[in-house]
């Protein structure tokens, strides 16, 4: 199989990888996985206010799904928080210049995106409420 | 260490041996050997020696006699042959074939195509080293059983079967049977003086011999329906122009394939890689501890995704388990069979060493593969249990 | 002259020419192009693309899309897949073939083998020159008429049959149209483009590529049955370790076979030939004068046994017709569907020139075969009419 | 095809092949042929007392054929006149090492001797009756 060098690059040096230290402000964590994909992907993103500061990440999948989860990260950076929930795989697919099989997979980094952004409107909502 | 890719994928193919491609070259020179062995002229009939002698030193090597050995373009053809052609050859005496869910696809595609062709198979199931035991044979064989067709040296995991002993249970009840040995030459003996095989599929391209050429050993008198019609050639079973320098250049890796010189080496090299990486913590070996052809190492990595660990290493070139499944996305059907989840599939690879695996190569791929199997075990930190089961 | 043998069977295999014979080389050398081309590490993957730079050579040389050529054994073995294919994966549609008697056996036994298995064949009849009218396969056509074979350039004769008229009668009646192209390539032009051909078989060791490898041409959408199960390979369709070294030949081959530029040169060889051997008494040309290849001539000399003929020149290599006949003793079936008889028939020779026949060799093999006519003729004498008749 | 020795010999250098002139004394001819072998063969056997002088023939067929017929020319020459009837086909086909295939068209030939023996026969029965 062809990886291109985005993928390939992102595989080697992956960035962000990791945790926050426990009790860092604003972080909401998502998580997701398909067994019969064999991915698993958990999320962390830093809110401060409404603009994502940082993300970090754990992942056990395939190249494309790795590479695919660095991209995330990096990509959600600075940007407003409901970015979060709009991640576009298909555009994503193409950046990586992943084989449509991999969609499926991708799909998994969405769900646990959608997670964090759950989490995060649960907390806003709460902080709003208090 | 070079930057040259290290090939550790002897089971999915060899370079051709330079003594082979020697040999080879002779017959695509302008003035080689290259009428055609069909022709009546000197020229034609001097290829046909050549040939012949190919056809000398295979059967040599298998301790057969030369005119049981049949030229095919594969170990799949052969397989192909063989099946096809002894369950159709026989169809009014018997429509019962059984094979098992660890032989290569050219077998189980084939038996598929059968069971879609209003024949019976019998799928036998190994235990969890990968072995059929030959009573599960003699237990499976029913009156209308035709063929029982069983491969020697397993492609992706090593483990080597007891053909010997299947074919007593075979031969006692007056069953065919066929045997995929496509790995075997140069690893581990095919005695077919011993063994009471009827066919049996060779190759040339997994023991230093070009792609594209194999043969299928005929017991004198079995029947075969042919795949192919047009032309006298092997006796009309398998017509088309024959491919000397492809043949000769097969004679000549059989030829060279000594089991005895070779094996123990090869067995040497495969430890080597076995104690080093031994030391990963939670890897296990696929397949039986010592019933194996010393070619290959089957391993699980736990925790790790076999498409990661490839790519971490794409400097050694290894492979998840049959090449001709690599684009295919499902589990491998032979881990499968030996009881591994999905996941510990496709957490696993294959490492197959051959003659010219050099010492520092191992030690290379050792130390990469341990390195990346930490940085990827790292990546994936916290993953749930099933990551690793 | 030298003593070395003049080769004049170029119709029944051509050496492997230089070009073609290193690039193979590439693939036999210990760190060349050897993985295997469905390995999806990157020494696979090399091999890979030069298996897809090949098909893109040979799919230029006929005017076709690259996927629409498949690799095979040889002609042979895309005869048997075009035409069991076709048959069969249509066979609830209909179970009527049509071919001819002066198809090569790969096509005649399939026929054959089809007729054994409940299928119903035509075989048309070509006239004294060898040619099959386009009406003849109109009228042929019936309701369940599922397949044409028809080959394009005659191994025995080198007679042409008009693709083009003919594609034109099974399109207007959607019959799919198999061509046996095996002798074509660099001889007479095949404009896939111009045709409506749906299945073409072709052979890389007719024109100075290597035995043992060919490709069919399938039209996008055109169902086929495989004869082989196991393995992704070529879509499922013809399962195999595809053989590099063999696949890269067969490119190379058709890349240098420039039909423009060698056609008048085989040509003007085969011409001056015929120049110097139709001053024998009595000599005929078999097949049409005009529409025929260059590369073969095929003659009559009545009243001297074709057999002595050939070893009263036997350092000439020549055949009575297809090598693939060359120890059956029945006369071809190509001459007697042209009305000769058996006599005459075996009283035929084939000449076929090649890329290096050499003026000298042409004209060193007028002066022996004339002489050899002589001496037998002398040996004969007083022989019934019906030795030459 | 492989031929031996003796038939490639015999092939490109035959002896007595022709006739013998018109009138020679104690000469008879026997002819065969059979059309679907596509092989004919004319003998003709010079007798004189009860010895085979000499032997001339003329031949159409493959090369197994003619050496055949300048072996069997040569090996009558001398001896007593009814070895002409007593031709081993087996132990030709052997000494030429014909394959087996050729068997049909050497007892052509075996049928030419027949006839010249025919011959013999008739015409020394005449002279003992004249
Ligand atoms: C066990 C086994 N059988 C059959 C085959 C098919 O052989 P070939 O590539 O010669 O068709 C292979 C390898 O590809 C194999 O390992
Ligand atoms: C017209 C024709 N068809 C088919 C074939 C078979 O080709 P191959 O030898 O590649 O199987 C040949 C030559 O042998 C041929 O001349």
């Amino acid at each position: 199989m062809g990886y291109s060098l985005e993928v390939q690059q992102r595989f080697h040096s992956p960035q962000r990888v990791g945790e926050f230290a426990a009790g860092t402000p604003g972080l909401v964590t998502g998580e997701a996985e398909d067994r019969t994909l064999n991915v698993w992907v958990r999320v962390q993103v830093q809110v401060v206010g409404t603009v994502i500061r940082s993300v970090r990440y754990r992942v056990f999948g395939c190249p494309h799904m790795l590479a695919a989860a660095g991209w995330v990260a990096e990509a959600l950076q600075g940007r407003e928080s409901h970015t979060m929930r709009e991640l576009d795989v298909h555009e994503m697919r193409e950046i990586l210049d992943a084989p449509v099989e991999k969609l499926g997979k991708l799909l998994v980094l969405e769900d646990a995106l959608q997670a964090c952004w759950q989490a995060h409107f649960v907390s806003a909502q709460a902080q709003k409420g208090s | 260490m070079t930057k040259r890719t290290i090939y550790l994928d002897y089971a999915a193919t060899t370079p051709v041996d330079p003594a082979v491609a020697a040999a080879m070259r002779e017959c695509l020179e302008p003035d080689g050997n290259f009428a055609n062995p069909s022709s009546s002229h000197s020229a034609g009939q001097r290829a046909l020696g050549r040939v012949e002698e190919a056809r000398a030193q295979i059967a040599a090597r298998v301790s057969a006699p030369a005119d049981t050995i049949w030229f095919t373009s594969g170990a799949t053809e052969s397989d192909n042959l063989a099946i096809q052609g002894a369950m159709l050859a026989h169809r009014d005496q018997g429509r019962h074939l059984i094979t098992s869910r660890t032989e290569h696809k050219a077998v189980l595609d084939t038996a598929a195509a059968m069971e879609k062709q209003g024949f019976e198979v019998t799928y036998l199931v190994c235990d969890s080293d990968g072995l059929i035991a030959p009573e599960q044979v003699a237990a499976a064989i029913k009156d209308d059983t035709t063929l029982v067709s069983i491969m020697h040296v397993n492609n992706e995991t090593g483990v080597v079967q007891d053909i010997t002993a299947i074919g007593e249970c075979c031969r006692s009840r007056a069953v065919l049977l066929h045997v995929d040995a496509a790995q075997s030459i140069g690893k581990v003996p095919v005695p077919l003086d011993q063994w009471a095989a009827d066919l049996v599929a060779l190759t040339a391209h997994k023991v230093y011999g070009p792609k594209g050429i194999g043969a299928l050993y005929v017991r004198p008198g079995t029947k075969l329906a042919p795949l192919m019609y047009g032309g006298a050639q092997e006796r009309g079973v398998r017509p088309g122009t024959l491919a000397t320098h492809q043949i000769v250049g097969m004679g000549q890796a059989y030829e060279l394939a000594d089991t005895d010189r070779e094996a123990p080496v090869l067995a040497a090299m495969r430890d080597r890689l076995w104690a080093g990486l031994s030391a990963i913590d939670g890897v296990r070996l696929n397949g039986h501890p010592t019933q194996r052809s010393p070619h290959v190492l089957n391993l699980v990595f736990p925790g790790v995704d076999g498409e990661s660990l490839r790519l971490g290493i794409a400097e050694i070139a290894v492979s998840a388990g049959a090449a001709c499944n690599a684009t295919a996305p499902e589990a491998s059907h032979v881990l499968s069979a030996l009881g591994l989840s999905d996941t510990l599939a496709g957490s696993s690879q294959r490492f197959s060493v051959g003659r010219f695996t050099e010492p520092a190569e191992i030690d290379y791929t050792i130390e990469r593969v341990t390195a990346e199997v930490a940085r990827l075990r790292e990546l994936a930190g916290g993953a749930p249990a099933w990551c690793t089961n």
